[in-house]
């Protein structure tokens, strides 16, 4: 019982530790990760998004979404 | 005549044995927390139907042959815990983790109710009649995970005998989040720090999130490799979701596929609810220890979260710091509730994503330690 | 030259037994009957194709090691009829029933057709070369049911060498009861009784949907639990879909996987569609049998409920006693049809749903009945 | 050949009863369900369903619900 | 510390073979192609990942009683393969094939890269530590067929150690068509052969397209049965399609089963690249002659369109002929970018289409000529 | 090793034989197929087909088409 307890008490400490320690290195991982990324794969501009709705008009959309309709019933 | 006794001594009502009545009774409780208080009803509800199914007499639905023994098959070889980890995993955004990675040590902080919990079994053995060996406590243990494949799993492979005690403790807990955590979290902090705003998250790119489940998996095969079965399969549905060169798999992962191993997981767990297996001391030990763990996880998270404030210059909510025991997304939900309860501006539900994930993370690496450590 | 000679004698041209032959036209009967005459082509597709590649000599489809066989597997367990009896629980509706549940005993005597046709079968075995066990007869009287997936779980229980017989006579008589079922139907009515419309019904509470599938699973553990299973996973698919709460799943019930389990049962049930099973008098005799089943269910459900009309103020229409058979939703299209002829006012369809799927209950307790007592 | 006979009527008669049983049964079950759903969870008004869709008129309605109806019927 | 030592032993950086570190970064490298390249993603992806996960020390998800083990049955018994073909009849359109059926000879002509590669497998055993047997070898030369599911049955089937090489090379060229071919294709064609523009096709009546897989799957019966499995799957999807009559199965065949087959064919054969089995000198011969094998392929497809040309009075654009070695659809899109090059009025996509399913089966019958030759 | 050449070359005769005969029969089988499925079922009239979508004017078919495309969206 008493070393039924020890192995519980040692489990847990062990545990927690390589618990912390293991997000404690996905931590500085993912900081790494974020330089690199940041270095290597430099982030195109958001505006580039933001446009995307902007000049179609609501009759458009309505094509659109026809075209898109019959592009489906076609590809599915 | 002779056909007319036959058929009476094949009725349920001259073969059923008080246990099976008992646990019917319990499969419709299950079914009743399901449909009337939406308890996870993903899962309890084919859990209380299979129960149900498993106890009645003459059938033999859940013995050799019966349908629930072959979709077991799937729980004992780990695969269906193991595709429903890749589809949550499909439909998991890391982002809000990303942007903030200090959110990882709420996490891991809220991994404390999982070994707590182990010691707080090993130690309930004082009480006669109750024999839990260290595999035991381990399983009940990952109730604290707060993460229902996980805990599956790992049980499947420890301690199959209280599977279905197990799962249905974790989901139960699960639902019950909104319930359990907050009168915790209030205890433990003060209506200023409730109304702690957060900064605006940073954007995340693409490339970060495609990287990330690769750097993930690295290290835990580095590390940890026994918990790469469930990091590996979550970290697979997650690269096939954040590339979006897979489209079609990754929808398929997310939708069709894990609701057919949902509806077959939820039967086969119910058929491990049997007199026999459930109707035991251990049971009630098993749903105490559930509850302590879901508490003291929760309690963690919120402390640390305090804890990092000491020793930070960018604020954080205390309140996300009990998304870490994951429960994802009710866990976040409810630290979001808090804090606008606190100040109507503050919107913590993106930040308690972070945490929230980061508790999935936790618990399948505390699962990686257990099964690598207990034998 | 010794590579072509071996090859020629890989050849199909070769190898070809003439039994072999007979059934792939068998087959393509099928297929012709699937296709072009809309004979059931969800099962009746696969199921000639299944034939179709099961007699391809030196091919071995359907031989151990072949796609067929591991196919089979799922009928031998009985998981694929019991997962297509939980997506079509989810695809049924109960409320029509509900709303009339005097309609379900023209569900049971519709089931009169199954008996009668097991006296059939024992009766045939004095035609020299016909020699049909209990268990045989019991298989065969099955079809009556007009249920494809009851069919093929009792079948592969009793008789699994008259399966795929067995197969396709219950769905090329299901899809033939728009021409069965009608003559007989204005045989043993006038018109005037054709003319009778029904009240309107009352309307059906969500409660009520809910609770039936679990009031008719504790009925059937009581009563009957060797029809549990069939039961059972019907009621499990009928509660996810009434529930409301797991739409996700109970949409992927009646759809995905049903698919995926209809393909694939399908083949599998073709795989068995051998010349050595099937060229042998005992067909013909299944087949002759099974018409006689559909027709002798017809007129017991229609004179049962003329008997009704006797005892009961609110009048019934005999021509939905007819969709007692089951054989969802033909059965009720074929009533609300020779109403309308008889009373263009007269619509029938709701009304004869209640009927249809009571007999889809009251086959599933037939067979209940037949798996406990015939050994 | 008598003897299977004599089983196979028997089997007639105790299985047409049990079917019969079973459904008078549910009948009677189904009866006591109304009642006590009837009595503890009275159902709600009918207008609540009906107040829903107000605030789009009838015919936009009947345009999408077409649409749907075609759409699912194709579809299915 | 007895823990910790434990953990320090089962960690991955005390366990890591050289091998299995070599074998995940080719797995990181498939990734890579399939995600940054674009490379077949569906599959490389999936195999790709498999190949990482099947290499984690310790975790032994590739070994017995580890997922990707199970998951692994599917290709073993030739389940999974013959499904995905099944998925793929019922996305194929024979209509540009029936319209022109000369173009079949061009699919025929291609499959001359399989034999030339049987050949070219058994003359490199003169490098001193090959030793291709002649299954090897037959295992190998169907990479030349330009078809996935072909090359993992016919490899599974013959030279299960191979698989993993085989199947990368298959996938990996079958991407690099747009590259590979356009340069065999300049160089064997004039621009003016290139500029030939052909006549619009025939409308093909509905009855030829339900026919059509029934005629081919009789041919295959009478003539080649070992290739019985290949062909009658991809017909059963393609009647299930064109018949029209079961829209919810075949949609379900091309969509959600194709798409849970492909994960798990994926990861499985990911499974099977072990350091053991891929870093051979073997491997590189594999890759070698996959690369040939589509070169000739390309060579052979051009060719017997010139020498068609030659006997023939409506022209034939040479470039369809590459669209022979299948790979659809890339192969036929690459035609049509020539052509365009070369004639801006010459749309090439749907005549190219044509040899592009010959392809198909093409190589499906010369993967039963290698089946049932070579044991 | 010669031997195994042999082998080959003799497989790769006889296997581009077997294509190309398998082919050809097919490319023949196509041709009786095209002759007797003109004659048993000869083609309807496409102009039966190009009615169908002739009563619904344009906006119509893209208000459903909204609707539809709404609906899949939801219900996807
Ligand atoms: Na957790
Ligand atoms: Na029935
Ligand atoms: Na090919």
């Amino acid at each position: 019982m008493t070393e039924l307890i020890t192995s519980g008490v040692e489990l847990m400490l062990v545990g927690m530790g390589i618990v912390y320690a293991f997000l404690v290195m996905l931590i500085a991982a993912i900081h790494v990760m974020g330089v690199l990324v940041s270095r290597f794969f430099p982030e195109p501009s958001i505006i580039d998004g933001l446009v995307v709705n902007n000049g179609i008009d609501q009759s458009s959309v309505a094509a659109i979404s026809v075209a898109v309709h019959q592009y489906r019933t076609k590809h599915k | 005549m002779g056909n007319l006794n036959l058929l009476w001594q094949s009725t349920g009502i001259h073969n059923f044995q008080a246990g099976q009545v008992l646990m019917m009774l319990v499969g419709f409780l299950l079914l009743f927390l399901a449909i009337k208080k939406d308890f996870e009803p993903l899962l309890l509800l084919p859990i209380g139907f299979g129960a149900i199914l498993s106890n009645i007499p003459v059938a033999g639905i859940a013995e050799e042959g019966g349908i629930l023994s072959y979709l077991y098959l799937g729980i004992k070889t780990g695969v269906f815990p193991l595709l429903i980890f890749m589809g949550v995993g499909a439909m998991t955004d890391f982002g809000p983790m990303l942007a903030n990675p200090k959110t990882l040590l709420l996490g891991a902080a809220a991994q404390f109710g999982i070994f707590a919990t182990l010691l707080g079994a090993l130690a309930l053995n004082i009480i006669p009649g109750l024999e839990f060996t260290l595999k035991d406590a381990a399983a009940i243990a990952i109730i604290g995970g707060a993460d229902g494949p996980t805990a599956i799993y790992v049980a499947s492979r420890l301690a199959p005998d209280l599977l279905g005690a197990i799962a249905v403790a974790a989901y139960s807990y699960m639902a019950l989040v909104p319930l359990i955590q907050p009168p915790i979290m209030r205890a433990l902090t003060t209506p200023e720090e409730r109304s702690i705003e957060m900064q605006q998250m940073r954007n995340v790119s693409k490339v970060e999130k495609i990287i990330f489940p690769l750097v993930l998996l690295v290290l835990t095969t580095l590390l940890l490799p026994s918990a790469a079965p469930l990091v590996g399969m979550f970290c697979f549905g997650n690269l096939m979701n954040a590339s979006g060169v897979v489209e079609r798999l990754s929808k398929t992962a997310a939708n069709e596929l894990i609701n057919i191993v949902t509806i077959f997981l939820g039967l086969a767990v119910g058929s491990k609810l049997s007199a026999d297996a459930f109707l035991k001391l251990e049971t009630l030990g098993i749903l105490a220890l559930g509850a302590i763990a879901f508490c003291i996880g929760t309690a963690t998270g919120v402390i640390m979260a305090k804890i990092m404030n000491r020793f930070s210059s960018t604020p954080i909510n205390p309140l996300i710091g009990a998304a870490g025991v994951s429960a994802v997304p009710m866990a976040a939900r409810v630290a979001n509730k808090l804090g606008l309860e606190a100040n109507p501006h503050n919107f913590l539900l993106m930040h308690a994503m972070g945490p929230n994930v980061a508790g999935v993370i936790g618990s399948a690496v505390a699962a990686g330690v257990l099964l690598s450590l207990v034998h």
